[in-house]
């Protein structure tokens, strides 16, 4: 957890601000100049139709796509990430709506993808051996504190799992790591009641180490049991974000799929 | 029994084709045992290595070889020799030529030399404003492909600088060098961009007879097949029947299956009282022979007509 | 809307709907913006343009030499047989496949076409119909161990390239029918290398086949449903298999296809060199996979387009012939060719991140 | 829609019935001799955990799997898939879960796949040419039909679409040309709330055309809110079937994470 | 869980906890699947075994011609060069890529060594470490032009081999250096041909060079973060990248690797051929890639062991060479050879899918 950073700031500043953002692929603009904002400690849940643009702009804060146009601050100060890398390198993690992972790569490879956990013997320091039995304990326990109990071997290829199973595998390994803040892109989507429940609990475990989340959901109930703040999207662009005490699910229905406004709902755009 | 192998270039060439046939014949007819290998490709250099092993584990009692690289071989050689089998060299005379105990070969340099004499002879005086195209072998620049193309520009009366590569010459009746991979399709391809370079070219040059059955088809779709010189190297058959078509002028007979035999016999020789062949005079290595078929005698070129060319031809 | 939502959730009640479909504004920029929008979805106008681009800079370079009907022509003979075989290759590779057996195919059914015709005294209609079999069956072999045996179509197409060359160099020993007698007996296996002239310009019958093939393939795989089983089995076997096509029926079409083109390049081979030579052909598999891939068509499957391969291939040919009559000699050529290929996948690579 | 099929089968013959089937991935046994059936016009809902099997046997009632054991009969008869495409021919489709799209090519490509249009004139007749206006307007009408309205062109690649807007297709696609039976694998998982919404009242729709209905979900209120009986499915097995009527939904979270038995929920298995 | 329910749905409160693992019952079926067990995880069994079965066949058929320690040590010395040539074009196709320049690179940097010591008189080691670093250069180019450029590999060394061979006989005049010269002048390029015996056979420095590159390889490539990450990137390069993976340090990482054994490629050729000849090495490419595909790794990037790639040389060179002393002449031998690529990666096939 970067404790220096966060001391630092002041205490409004946001942890994530984006301004402006702009992401056209070809004749389809998925971002339509865009503002976003996360704030210290809070889960804010972005919530819009299918296509919205959800993706996309969580895909632009971590650096995973370029923005055509727009500036993205992080903790106040304006970054440039040209990869996913970049923004890992801070402490960001994110849960991609389509995974990334390497489907012939075992489950714990797949975990430490990037981190790699090296023997602390000879062969770890002079011949970079890799120390699986520790990954594969790391990666187990994760695992199972996500009740991902139908997984029958560490050393499975991510292939070899079924659908929920593998979104299971991402969300273990971006709360397992992360320092700044998680992304995650509709986390349980794929997952069973139970597991979906793990998630849950998970992510208020994360927020309770204080590190901040962004949920992209379509589950209601999921979001307003779990967030602070709402960003609504519409139409490649934030809507209004409101405080989730504020609004009634329908309400935020309502605004998210057009039936109602900002100012029908009373809330500031 | 006595036991030999024959390692060839390749086995696509109809000239390596023909020598097999006639080592085969050969030794059957004397009683030798023989296998036959050859590169992958004219240029494969490290099949015939391999098979030079092959030969040695398989306990033979010598190898004929034409070998693709003259020099690189000569370890191999070395290590055959060592194991107690003796080599003859075929078609290619090895460098240094006493690497192998004994080679048959045809004189390249002299079978180049004699069509550009011919050439020359024939054209007569317009032969000093020729417009020359080259119909080379491929990019690696094979030693053959050096020594004829080399050989002719020599015997056409041009001054070829180093000996050793084509391409350097100043001589400003030369309009450039082709390449054809030695096949019809390449000659044709080769003799078409060499048109466009320069469309009166009367002197064609070709590595062998089916890039000149290439070039022939390429000028006679332009009409052009009237009035221009080609000269070729091989003498098989179906060339020398090219020149009694007049499409080939000229070409230079190889004697492949008179290699194959003399190989064969001083395998045998060799077995049964250690004798190796004594060279042609003069030259380092023992000459099959090189016979220049053309359609009209050339004064002062030794040449043999056509009807004594099918004669002799090998396939 | 009631009754559906027996047990559904109040909230979800104010999804109401909603019918105007989104249009975000498109902010595209003016002119450079549509040229990028026409090359992004015409694949084969990149291509193209490198293509059009080389014949202005070698004709202002050359001049008249290039710039002729005869250089013209010339070029258009000289990429024949390349040409219908990077038609055969793309449709393998719009499979994700690779056929690296095509020269092999090409000179085996020559072969067939020639010594049928010779050896064995058949009729040459016969006979050619006899090569262009032989080709189509080869092609169905590579396409059952594709598609059944399922072998990578590199190894199969290896393994038969091998098998294919061999049998051919055993069964013809070897041996060149030469043009003269084919011209005199059997003319009609030179069918394909026949002349006319159109305004100075000189066509075979080659390359007139070769523009027509692929004008016809192209049709194919725009507008019939084949053609979109093709794009599908490249893009996502998978897939294309659960969501109804019929994958094995699709690949052996398209390996029974390329059989039967390069055993009409064969054909058209004779009609090229006059002779039917059995060491032809050696490079064609390099030579189509080049052309094709100059040509924009993706190595992984399912995307580009088949003409993109003929500019490639006349690509290949204008450089060719440019840099040769430009003095360049064979070595600097081939090391030009070998720039070129980079260069210009390298521009379409420009192009199509520009216009994104 | 088989009316001849349906008229000649006893009146509760079920559609589909699986017995005993068995499938194993090496080591992993992924069916493990389980039971299936869907009877005449009814909605079925199969639930499960993450990696429980649903999957699995719904690709194996479809020919998108080959069992190792068991017997599959359909309206009675026993039948032996070896391709997704023989069920297709009898007019099953599957939306799954993996989606089954061809990315590079366009959605009305995508619908039509397999089962194009060709045009009725002389160039549809002996070109065999494409009726692509047909194509793109029914591929339109359906899209349409589910409230997908942010797809900007029918001729967009797939592979351009948000995962929702590519579940849409999927559903769209295999709602338009069903004529016996339908299975769903999650075909919400990915959607928003509308569209959500749209693929349950069209789920509905296809059950009043007669056409019976499996769909696989984690979401519990969708499957309450359409089901007629559920399928439990636990450790790759059958563990109960129970009318939608007859149970709460606590109960069936209980069972199929396996906190309660079938007993202990007054149940049969 | 009270609290962190506020406002889940009542339902949810059923999903309790169930701590044990599931463990279906694991119905294999004896020996049978035990094997098939062992030849799913370790994909370089299958190659093994085909080898194995190759050399106790021409064994049976040949006797002890075949089966003596100098016929076995002549197969490993015949391997040698294309064994390590595999090994560079093992990474590369890992990553989904695909070398066609390892022969031109190998033969280069060969050619630079030599003409380096006899053209400049610089000092044989040095020269050696130049012929090395050239290798390394190149394979930098390549590497750079797939992971920046984003071109596909094929093209790239496609380009590059003709960039890289016209270089080397520009360069070279095509002359070679004769093995004469290079024993009295500069033995050291010839140190991977020396000799030394153990038990009966002759092993030469290239031999165990190999042998050693591909265990320090396979170890790499499985026990550290970097061989992970080649093979994540040849999985999924996108998934990889998102994941954390320095996609373009891999690719980069792969490409000079590959260049640099090539170039220790060049450097045993010479201790092989003695000389130092230009024109070798034309066929590397397709006999490494021949020697990879047979050894099971999957062109599509991302599966299979460098050690199959080892065996895979092997079983050519055992193929190779059982058939030439078994009297088969040179085309049957490559028929049988095309047979052979085919059948072994059928049976490879056939085993994954048995043991499923
Ligand atoms: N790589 C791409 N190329 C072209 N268009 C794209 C690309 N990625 C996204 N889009 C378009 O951008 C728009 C926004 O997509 P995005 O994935 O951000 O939506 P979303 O809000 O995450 O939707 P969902 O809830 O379905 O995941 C969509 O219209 C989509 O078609
Ligand atoms: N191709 C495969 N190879 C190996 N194992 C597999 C394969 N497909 C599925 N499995 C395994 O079979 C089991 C059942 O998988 P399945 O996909 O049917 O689960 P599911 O009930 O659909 O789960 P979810 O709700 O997460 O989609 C899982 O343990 C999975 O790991
Ligand atoms: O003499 C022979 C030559 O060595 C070879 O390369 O081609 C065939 C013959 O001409
Ligand atoms: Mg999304
Ligand atoms: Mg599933």
């Amino acid at each position: 957890m970067d404790q220096k950073g966060i001391g630092l700031m002041s205490d409004n500043t946001p942890i994530v601000q984006g301004r402006g953002i702009v992401k056209r692929y070809g004749h389809v603009t998925a971002i339509d100049h865009s503002d976003f904002e996360l704030r210290k400690g809070e889960i804010l849940a972005v919530i819009g139709d299918n296509g919205a643009g959800k993706s996309s702009i969580v895909k632009a804060i971590c650096g995973a796509t370029i923005p055509d146009e727009g500036e993205i601050l992080i903790e106040g100060k304006k970054v440039n990430f040209t990869s996913p890398i970049d923004a890992r390198n801070m402490g960001i993690e994110i849960v991609y709506q389509q995974l990334a992972m390497s489907p012939a790569l075992s489950i714990a490879d797949n975990m430490f993808m990037g981190r790699e956990i090296r023997k602390g013997s000879f062969m770890g320091k002079y011949l970079r051996q890799l120390d699986r039995p520790a990954m594969e304990k790391f990666a187990r326990d994760k695992l199972s504190e996500l009740g991902l109990m139908t997984v029958q071997s560490i050393n499975q290829a991510v292939e070899t799992l079924s659908g929920g199973q593998r979104q299971g595998v991402a969300v273990a390994r971006a709360a397992a790591f992360a320092s700044k803040f998680i992304i995650m892109d509709e986390p349980t989507a794929a997952l069973g009641v139970k597991e979906s429940r793990r998630v849950l609990e998970l992510i208020q475990d994360v927020k309770s180490r204080g590190i901040p989340i962004i949920l992209i959901s379509h589950n209601m109930p999921h979001v307003f049991e779990v967030a602070d703040r709402i960003h609504i999207h519409r139409l490649g662009k934030r809507l209004c974000t409101v405080d989730s005490k504020d609004i009634s699910m329908s309400d935020a229905v309502a605004l998210m799929t057009g039936a109602m406004t900002p100012e029908e709902a009373g809330v500031a755009a | 029994d006595t036991s030999a192998c024959l390692i060839t270039k390749d086995d696509s060439n109809p000239f390596f084709v023909k020598m097999r046939e006639g080592a085969s014949a050969k030794a059957e007819e004397i009683g030798v045992e023989l296998k036959m290998f050859a590169g992958k490709f004219d240029g494969d250099h490290e099949t015939q290595v391999q098979a030079i092993e092959t030969c040695i584990l398989d306990g033979a009692g010598g190898i004929l070889l034409v070998a693709s690289d003259t020099s690189s071989i000569g370890s191999a050689v070395k290590q055959a020799r060592d194991a107690g089998l003796v080599v003859i060299a075929l078609d290619t005379p090895l460098d240094p030529a006493d690497s192998a105990n004994a080679t048959f070969a045809t004189d390249n340099y002299l079978a180049g030399k004699l069509i550009g004499q011919w050439a020359k002879g024939h054209m007569g005086d317009a032969a000093a404003d020729a417009k020359i195209g080259l119909l080379n072998i491929n990019i690696s620049q094979p030693t053959v492909g050096v020594l004829r193309n080399q050989g002719f520009l020599d015997g056409f009366g041009v001054d070829i600088g180093d000996p050793s590569k084509w391409g350097d010459e100043t001589d400003p009746r030369i309009v450039g060098h082709e390449l054809s991979n030695g096949n019809a399709e390449g000659g044709r391809k080769g003799m078409e961009n060499l048109l466009a370079i320069d469309p009166d070219i009367n002197v064609v040059y070709t590595i062998n007879e089916p890039a000149a059955a290439g070039a022939y088809e390429a000028l006679k779709s332009l009409g052009r097949e009237e009035g221009v010189v080609i000269v070729s190297v091989d003498g098989g058959c179906p060339g020398v029947r090219d020149v009694e078509a007049g499409v080939i002028d000229a070409t230079s007979q190889q004697y492949p299956l008179s290699m194959a035999a003399l190989g064969v016999e001083a395998i045998k020789a060799w077995a049964e009282n250690g004798t190796t062949p004594e060279t042609t005079p003069g030259k380092d290595f023992f000459d099959t022979g090189v016979g220049l078929i053309a359609g009209t005698a050339v004064d002062g070129v030794d040449s043999i007509s056509v009807a004594e060319g099918l004669d002799l031809c090998w396939g | 809307m009631s009754d559906t939502t027996k047990s559904g959730q109040d909230f979800e009640a104010a999804a109401s709907r909603n019918e105007t479909v989104a249009q975000f504004e498109d902010t595209r920029r003016g002119f450079v913006g549509q040229v990028q929008h026409i090359l992004h979805n015409n694949p084969s106008m990149v291509p193209l343009t490198v293509l059009v681009a080389a014949i202005l800079i070698f004709g202002l370079l050359l001049g008249s030499k290039f710039f002729s009907p005869f250089a013209m022509t010339l070029i258009l003979q000289q990429v024949q047989i390349v040409g219908i075989v990077a038609a055969a290759q793309s449709l393998v590779i719009l499979t994700a496949g690779i056929d690296l057996s095509v020269g092999a195919i090409m000179v085996f059914s020559s072969v067939i076409m020639g010594q049928f015709t010779f050896r064995y005294g058949i009729p040459t209609p016969v006979a050619v119909v006899c090569g262009l079999a032989m080709g189509t069956a080869i092609g169905a072999l590579n396409g059952w161990l594709v598609s059944k045996v399922k072998l990578p179509p590199f190894i199969v197409t290896l393994g038969m390239w091998q098998i294919v060359l061999a049998t051919n160099f055993l069964y013809s020993a070897n041996e060149t029918i030469r043009s003269q007698d084919i011209e005199t007996e059997a003319s009609f296996l030179q069918f394909f290398g026949s002349k006319f002239s159109i305004g100075g310009a000189t066509f075979t019958v080659g390359v007139v086949f070769m523009l027509l093939l692929i004008i016809v393939l192209a049709y194919a795989l725009k507008h019939t449903a084949w053609g979109r089983h093709v794009y599908a089995v490249g893009d996502d076997p998978e897939a294309a298999e659960l969501s109804g096509v019929n994958v094995h029926k699709t690949l052996m079409s398209v390996y029974m296809l390329s059989g039967l083109i390069c055993a009409f390049a064969g054909w058209a081979l004779i009609g090229r060199i006059g002779s039917v030579s059995p060491t032809s052909g050696q490079l064609a598999n390099i030579e189509s996979i080049t052309a094709v891939v100059i040509g924009g068509i993706s190595l992984f499957g399912g995307r580009g387009s088949i003409l993109g391969s003929l500019f490639g291939a006349l690509i290949v040919g204008v450089f060719t012939l440019g840099l040769r009559l430009m003095g360049a000699d064979a070595q600097w050529t081939f090391l030009l060719i070998g720039l070129l290929i980079i260069a210009a996948v390298a521009v379409d690579q420009w192009i199509r991140k520009v216009s994104g």
